[in-house]
């Protein structure tokens, strides 16, 4: 909010002032999915009570811990114009490769730890090396490391999860010490709070959104296009690795299926969340947003008691309604205001 | 894998799409050491995924590996109709077949020409009376799988019916789908238990559920009687640490196993039963050490 | 040429050769830039003047052609811009390259965002910087605007802004004034002509020769990707432009047209148009009507973002707008572009890149999109008809490029302009729209342009025509609206025009429309 | 070929004829991915000179066939700047609605078989309205319906497989008379020709390429850029619809995994050949081989004996280094040729 009062010293000084102010605030990017938020927890309170116990918001908030780690990388990634499907892949190689460290090569904890956040950000230098310097469209390429991530966790577990780990893991993963919450999600947090401001308020976030929104004009600024891709690629590869590791800890076990499927899951959060497939929009506010509705529902469906076959339905169907709504919100409120251009909130998402 | 042409023994195949999913490799272990063990040169074939139950993609691969070796027998997963065609194409062609996991009648699967298994209604029936008792005939139960298929629709469904007839004051929820990722498994399963105050016990038909069971009931601070799948290693501590009260041993293992000694004997030319059910017991914290012992002797 | 200063020259190129996978660019150029001067860099489209540029920028690295750059007489190579920006070089492109979905200030900021005042950014020291970037270019822009919303001369100017924020000593500006009109183009030139004063040396492309000799010190003229000529403020000339750019002698500039006698009826009438306004981009268009008849060439004259382009997208269906469009006196209902295109209605649009070519497709499908019906048989492409079709527009416009099949992003600018002529042409409208149709098309083609204009007037079209150069528009039209703050200001016929009358009615007009406001706000 | 020589008559008639003749066939869009066929399939067969034998030829045949049916919608919606990851849903939810329909409601089997056809295009007349006049972006919406479809496939079946099927069926899936091929083979000939057709000389599908290269050019040249993408996205439902149930034919049972996990395959192996991501660009050939391609990637592992865990690995590999062999091709064949403008390959993918 304080970037939307920020705005208002400028320009026009007239009257209608709240009218505006509301306005802006509704301009706002992260409104739209914070609006469909809102309305689904209170649909589902008011269905279930249960729904807001401290225990559910805390299952819920240790998933997102996980998931939202990635996302956080895929943000940055997505607003620097490219984006990995093999996330999901990474995060469970580098968990069984940090397993098998600290199990059969009995390497220290936090070396082995050390071992699982290389091959991650290695797997993302790689692919951003291919994708920048080979010009191979990210698609393809992690596409491609996807089917190699998956491999090789075959490789290295022979298909058995990585069991037993040093007691050491189990307490990390069963620390509770914020709100009955543990490691993953005092990273997460902070992780957070670090990207957003890094995008928001310094040279190199500003830098990202030039490089995703336009890689012509980033370079005849001056910007090294190049670096910023392959730091991206790192970025999200290190923090797919930290939140397979986390996922590991959590069940005290290096198994194979860590992580499968969440390629989809992350981009449809953060996407949902507004932040754009193609390049140079959104915000980390935004992302995560869209990572935790997404949650929400799949948790509240639950909750409410949603036959198991309507579930997906609805799943389906509330993540087409989300972006709808947002869509709606641009659409009636900010284009309808004489106060604001049409595009505003992506001014706001980008700022 | 292929050491085709180097060993003396026979050919064996092993058809099995979802290759990558946990439980399906341990299959394929139980698979690859009898089969070394009895001489033979043995192949496993299907689509590497862990969640994508491809039987399209898979037979491909099957037809490929055909192309290259002349197999004297082979061994397909069957726990669905889409794959009897498959099945009978191969019976027609000659080659002895063998299926494991489920026990389809004799004769209902053209090409057939053995099965082995756990019966899974009565693991199903099993799992039912053991939490019955533990419960003392009362209580609401959560039921899982980790998706929809044959398999586990049908222990859902022997579960249930035996809970109807034996314990009829017990209720049992709607099934849910856990999935197949650990962390997301475990976040609805505490969903559920915020949705269903009154759940005292859970049974889940996926490898998995003793892990995202004890997982959940720890983090929503409810004890449950808890009934999951498998042996492996991580289940067994699982049970006697208490944080479970009990394991399906489905004879993953063992199956597979067998199904690799009756492919070698169709493969010599011997006669073998078509059907070979293995037991399918639950087992507790006092049960345990042979199986122990049986991970141990296995390397695992 | 004689050296007339003792210094050596800021930037200079001995024997740059660069092509394109076949195509030479640049057959070997010699150029010298003079600290402090303004060098006028002139030449037909596609001599290679852009390409020349971007070598001096590192936008094509060192390696990708042959020859020496020197700066300030010591060889220099420029792996990237970056580097060409360490030796204090500033480039302001032809095409618009701007970060869409970020603000204004940030575009003008664009890679250093910090104003090097380490990795955080401070955004309102970002903004005022801005605002004052913008004064000396006459600019009212707020700078928290993303820049989606501005127009293409905005976007223009803010990129001259996104240059000048660099603080370059060599600033090279590649048409900047393509897209601006007379006053905006009298403001840019103050600016540069500080920048002469502080000692700063520029280099400015265009195809508008008056600048040159309004503004520029020297002139090299490029012809076939060879300098033709090199030539002294003393020996400026249009007509001595013209001749070393194409050979050839200056024809008369405007041709003769006979507009159709006032009585005949009207082909296109519009009656009240309203379209709203885009909050800080403009304050949309309200009530104008105007009637063109068959063979009447009319010109909407106004300043930048006045709303010409706007009167004539409303027409052409492309945005919402109320108000009568009536087509020989029926009203016709246009929702979209395809319902002004059945209604004989076609447009020139004034932003190639983004809203004109297909860069997915070759030159020569370019030029016949939307055009296929006669084309084709039971929907089939038929792929003979379609080439000499093709084939025929180039030679008529005179589009040089290697083949139907080669793609448009090579192609120079104004030949992007003339091919996109050619597909509006290939409709053959009944009233023809052209916004901007000399955009970065050299002298000898814009003659052509006028030629076809008339001709096409001649046989019974009915064109409006907006031109940012005033004398342009006066020059063409048989009678011009003069357009201010989306309303008719004033108009005139063919001959009684002059720049100075429209620019007084604008005036006028928005003194008047000042004075309202004020008397409004006091009521309030 | 043929479209080679015929550019050759226009315009530029110099010497260097037959090096220029073989560099515009080397800028032929198809022949990277043609040339990374070409050299997979050698290697298989030196490796292993089973891999080209009948029966696998045929295997291959047979599972290209049900992927590349969809691949051709596919190939049209990317073309037209959009794409669908509900494909492999639709070809599930279509087979077993068909399967209810011809069973629990004994309709006669081309009814039940028109029905399915229906269901497919259907899903995709809603992913076309939502996506067009919503203006929700189509990975939203299609993830969204790749849930929905799956859910419904659980509801119709409640997860059962619907078997036995009309015994018409089984015998459809066993037709095997075209080189021990049978319908959806067939099916598959004419389907490829019939849109490459369409999408290389018609006006229908030039617009297309129009469409998905700049919408908005598109629609001022007067091309409803909204039907065009709505009819892609129904065809490509259409034929996901038809490649379902061909696949339920073959396995002669409504099974419920039908569809599962072909969204990336299909995608995949269109991107491989050439198709862009980003609409406009690729032929139909093109995307046709780099499914062709995939598979035989697959099954050549499994032919010369790769390990299996290794298997996936490779197929990863390969996909990037296919892909990055056109890169090359175009960067040293055609950027250095001097007949060729280096986006040759665009021309003719377009032409
Ligand atoms: N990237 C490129 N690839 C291939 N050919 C190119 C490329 N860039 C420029 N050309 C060609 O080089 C020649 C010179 O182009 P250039 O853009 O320098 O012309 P120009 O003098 O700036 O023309 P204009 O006045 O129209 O802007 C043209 O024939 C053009 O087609
Ligand atoms: N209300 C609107 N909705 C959508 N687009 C608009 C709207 N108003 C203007 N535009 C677009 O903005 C662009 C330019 O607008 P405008 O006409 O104000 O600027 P200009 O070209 O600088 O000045 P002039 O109108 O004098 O030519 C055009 O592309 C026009 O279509
Ligand atoms: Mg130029
Ligand atoms: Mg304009």
């Amino acid at each position: 909010m304080e970037r939307t009062v920020e705005r208002d010293s400028g320009f026009e000084g007239s009257g209608r002032a709240l009218r505006d102010r509301l306005t802006r605030f509704v301009a706002v990017g992260e409104v739209g999915v914070l609006l469909a938020l809102i309305v689904l927890v209170a649909f589902f309170y008011i269905m279930e009570p249960a729904f807001l116990s401290e225990r559910n918001i805390r299952a819920i908030l240790r998933v997102v811990s996980f998931i939202g780690i990635i996302a956080i990388g895929q943000t940055i990634l997505l607003v620097g114009g490219e984006f990995d499907l093999s996330v999901g892949a990474v995060a469970g190689l580098s968990a069984v490769c940090s397993a098998k460290l600290m199990t059969a090569l009995a390497l220290p904890v936090p070396l082995a730890l050390l071992g699982g956040v290389l091959v991650g950000a290695g797997v993302g230098l790689i692919n951003g090396l291919v994708v920048v310097k080979l010009k191979i469209p990210a698609f393809i390429q992690t596409l491609g490391m996807l089917f190699i991530g998956q491999g090789l966790i075959q490789v290295v577990t022979n298909g058995y999860p990585v069991y037993p780990l040093p007691p050491v893991i189990t307490d990390i993963g069963y620390a509770d010490f914020v709100f009955g919450l543990g490691w993953s999600f005092v990273f997460f947090v902070f992780a957070a709070l670090a990207a957003d401001f890094v995008l928001r308020r310094t040279v190199l976030g500003r830098n990202m959104y030039a490089t995703g929104g336009n890689p012509e004009v980033a370079r005849l600024v001056g910007i090294d296009t190049a670096h910023y891709k392959i730091g991206a690629f790192m970025t999200v590869g290190a923090l797919a690795a930290i939140a397979g590791m986390f996922v590991m800890a959590d069940l005290a076990s290096g198994t194979t299926s860590i992580g499968s499927g969440w390629e989809l899951n992350v981009i449809a959060g953060v996407v949902v969340g507004g932040v754009s497939l193609f390049g140079g929009a959104g915000t980390m506010a935004g992302g995560l947003l869209g990572v935790l509705l997404l949650q929400v529902v799949t948790s509240g469906l639950v909750v409410v008691g949603v036959n198991a076959n309507w579930q997906q339905i609805a799943v389906g169907v509330i993540m087409v309604l989300a972006v709808g709504l947002d869509i709606l919100r641009r659409r009636y409120f900010i284009a309808g205001s004489s106060a604001q251009p049409a595009a505003a909130e992506t001014t706001t998402k980008a700022s | 894998m292929t050491d085709a042409g180097v060993a003396a023994g026979k050919n064996i195949l092993w058809v099995q799409p979802m290759r990558d999913h946990p439980v399906h490799r341990l299959m394929q272990a139980g698979f690859l050491n009898k089969c070394k063990e009895l001489g033979n040169n043995c192949e496993v074939v299907g689509n590497p995924s862990a969640t994508n139950y491809d039987v399209p993609g898979s037979i491909p691969l099957a037809e490929a590996a055909m192309a290259r070796t002349k197999f004297d027998a082979i061994a397909v997963y069957g726990p669905g109709p889409e794959i009897y065609p498959f099945i009978g194409k191969l019976g027609k062609e000659g080659f002895p077949v063998v299926t494991w996991h489920v026990l389809p009648p004799e004769g209902s699967v053209p090409g057939l020409k053995a099965a082995t298994g756990e019966d899974i209604p009565s693991a199903g029936k099993a799992a039912a009376l053991s939490m019955g008792e533990k419960l003392g005939g009362k209580g609401v139960i959560a039921l899982t799988q980790g998706s929809s298929n044959d398999t586990e629709n049908v222990m859902s469904d022997s579960f249930r019916k035996t809970m109807a007839e034996k314990y009829p004051d017990i209720k049992i929820l709607e099934t849910q789908m856990e999935g197949f990722e650990p962390s997301a498994a475990e976040g609805k399963a505490v969903a559920l238990l915020q949705g269903n105050p009154d759940v005292v016990a859970a049974f889940s038909t996926t490898g998995n559920g003793a892990q995202t069971w004890s997982g959940a009931a720890r983090k929503a601070e409810r004890p449950l009687v808890i009934i999951g799948m498998d042996y492996i290693r991580q289940n067994l501590d699982i049970v006697k640490s208490g944080a479970a009260y009990g394991v399906v041993a489905q004879p993953l293992y063992e199956e597979s196993a067998l199904t690799a000694q009756l492919a070698n004997d169709l493969a010599e030319g011997k006669e073998v039963a078509y059907m070979n059910p293995l037991p399918a017991s639950v087992i507790t914290a006092a049960d345990l050490e042979p199986y122990y012992k049986m991970l141990d002797s296995a390397g695992q | 040429m004689t050296e007339t200063n003792a210094a050596p020259p800021v930037i200079q190129t001995r024997a740059i050769v660069k092509s394109f996978a076949g195509v030479q660019a640049l057959r070997g150029v010699d150029f010298a830039v003079h600290p402090g001067e303004i060098h006028a860099l002139l030449g037909q489209n596609g001599a290679g003047k852009s390409t020349l540029v971007k070598i001096l920028n590192g936008v094509h690295k060192a390696g990708s052609y042959s020859g020496e750059i020197l700066v300030d007489g010591r060889p220099a190579q420029f792996a990237s811009t970056s580097e060409a920006r360490a030796h204090g070089v500033g480039y302001v492109p032809q095409e618009i390259e701007v970060l869409d979905q970020l603000t204004v200030a940030e575009n003008v900021f664009a890679g250093h965002t910090g104003l090097g005042r380490g990795p955080i950014i401070n955004r309102r020291r970002m903004e005022a910087e801005t605002r004052a970037l913008f004064q000396e270019l006459g600019l009212a822009i707020d700078p928290r605007m993303l820049v989606a919303s501005l127009t293409s001369a905005q976007r223009h100017l803010v990129m001259i802004a996104r240059a000048l924020s660099f603080k370059p000593r060599v600033l090279m500006l590649d048409e900047p004034t393509a897209s601006l009109s007379g006053v905006e183009v009298e403001r840019l030139f103050s600016v540069l002509r500080r920048l002469k004063a502080q000692g700063k040396t520029m280099i400015f492309i265009t195809h508008r020769l008056p600048e040159v000799l309004a503004i520029c010190d020297r002139a090299t003229v490029l012809r076939d990707g060879r300098v033709a000529a090199e030539i002294d403020r003393e020996h400026f000339d249009e007509e001595h432009f013209i001749f070393a750019m194409s050979g050839q002698k200056l024809q008369r500039l405007y041709p003769d047209h006979v507009p159709p006698p006032a009585d005949t009826k009207p082909l296109l009438s519009v009656r009240g148009l309203q379209i709203a306004g885009r909050f800080g981009v403009n304050r949309g268009v309200s009530d104008v009507s105007f009637d063109v008849r068959p063979g009447e060439i009319l010109g909407l004259a106004g300043l930048l973002g006045s709303g010409r382009t706007e009167i004539l997208h409303a027409i052409y269906g492309r945005i919402p707008f109320s108000g009568r469009i009536e087509i020989d006196g029926r009203e016709v209902a246009i929702a979209r572009s395809s319902d002004a295109r059945a209604a004989g209605v076609a447009l020139l649009t004034e932003d190639r890149k983004r809203d004109g070519l297909l860069f997915n497709l070759p030159v020569g499908a370019n030029i016949t999109i939307g055009n296929l019906a006669p084309l084709s048989s039971h929907g089939m492409v038929r792929e003979g008809r379609e080439k000499s079709a093709v084939l025929t527009a180039m030679r008529a416009l005179n589009v040089k490029a290697r083949s139907p099949q080669a793609s448009v992003a090579h192609l120079s600018g104004g030949n992007q302009q003339k091919l996109l002529f050619a597909r509006v042409l290939m409709s053959a409208p009944r009233v023809l729209l052209l916004d901007e149709p000399t955009k970065g098309v050299d002298a000898a083609t814009r003659h052509e342009i006028y030629r076809l204009i008339v001709d096409l007037a001649d046989k019974g079209v009915a064109l409006v025509v907006v031109a940012s150069e005033l004398e342009e528009v006066i020059g063409i039209a048989d009678r011009c609206l003069v357009v201010a703050d989306g309303r008719i200001v004033d108009e005139f016929t063919r001959g009684e025009g002059s720049e100075d009358k429209v620019l007084r009615s604008i005036t006028a007009a928005q003194a008047e429309m000042q004075q309202q406001a004020l008397a409004s706000a006091g009521r309030a």
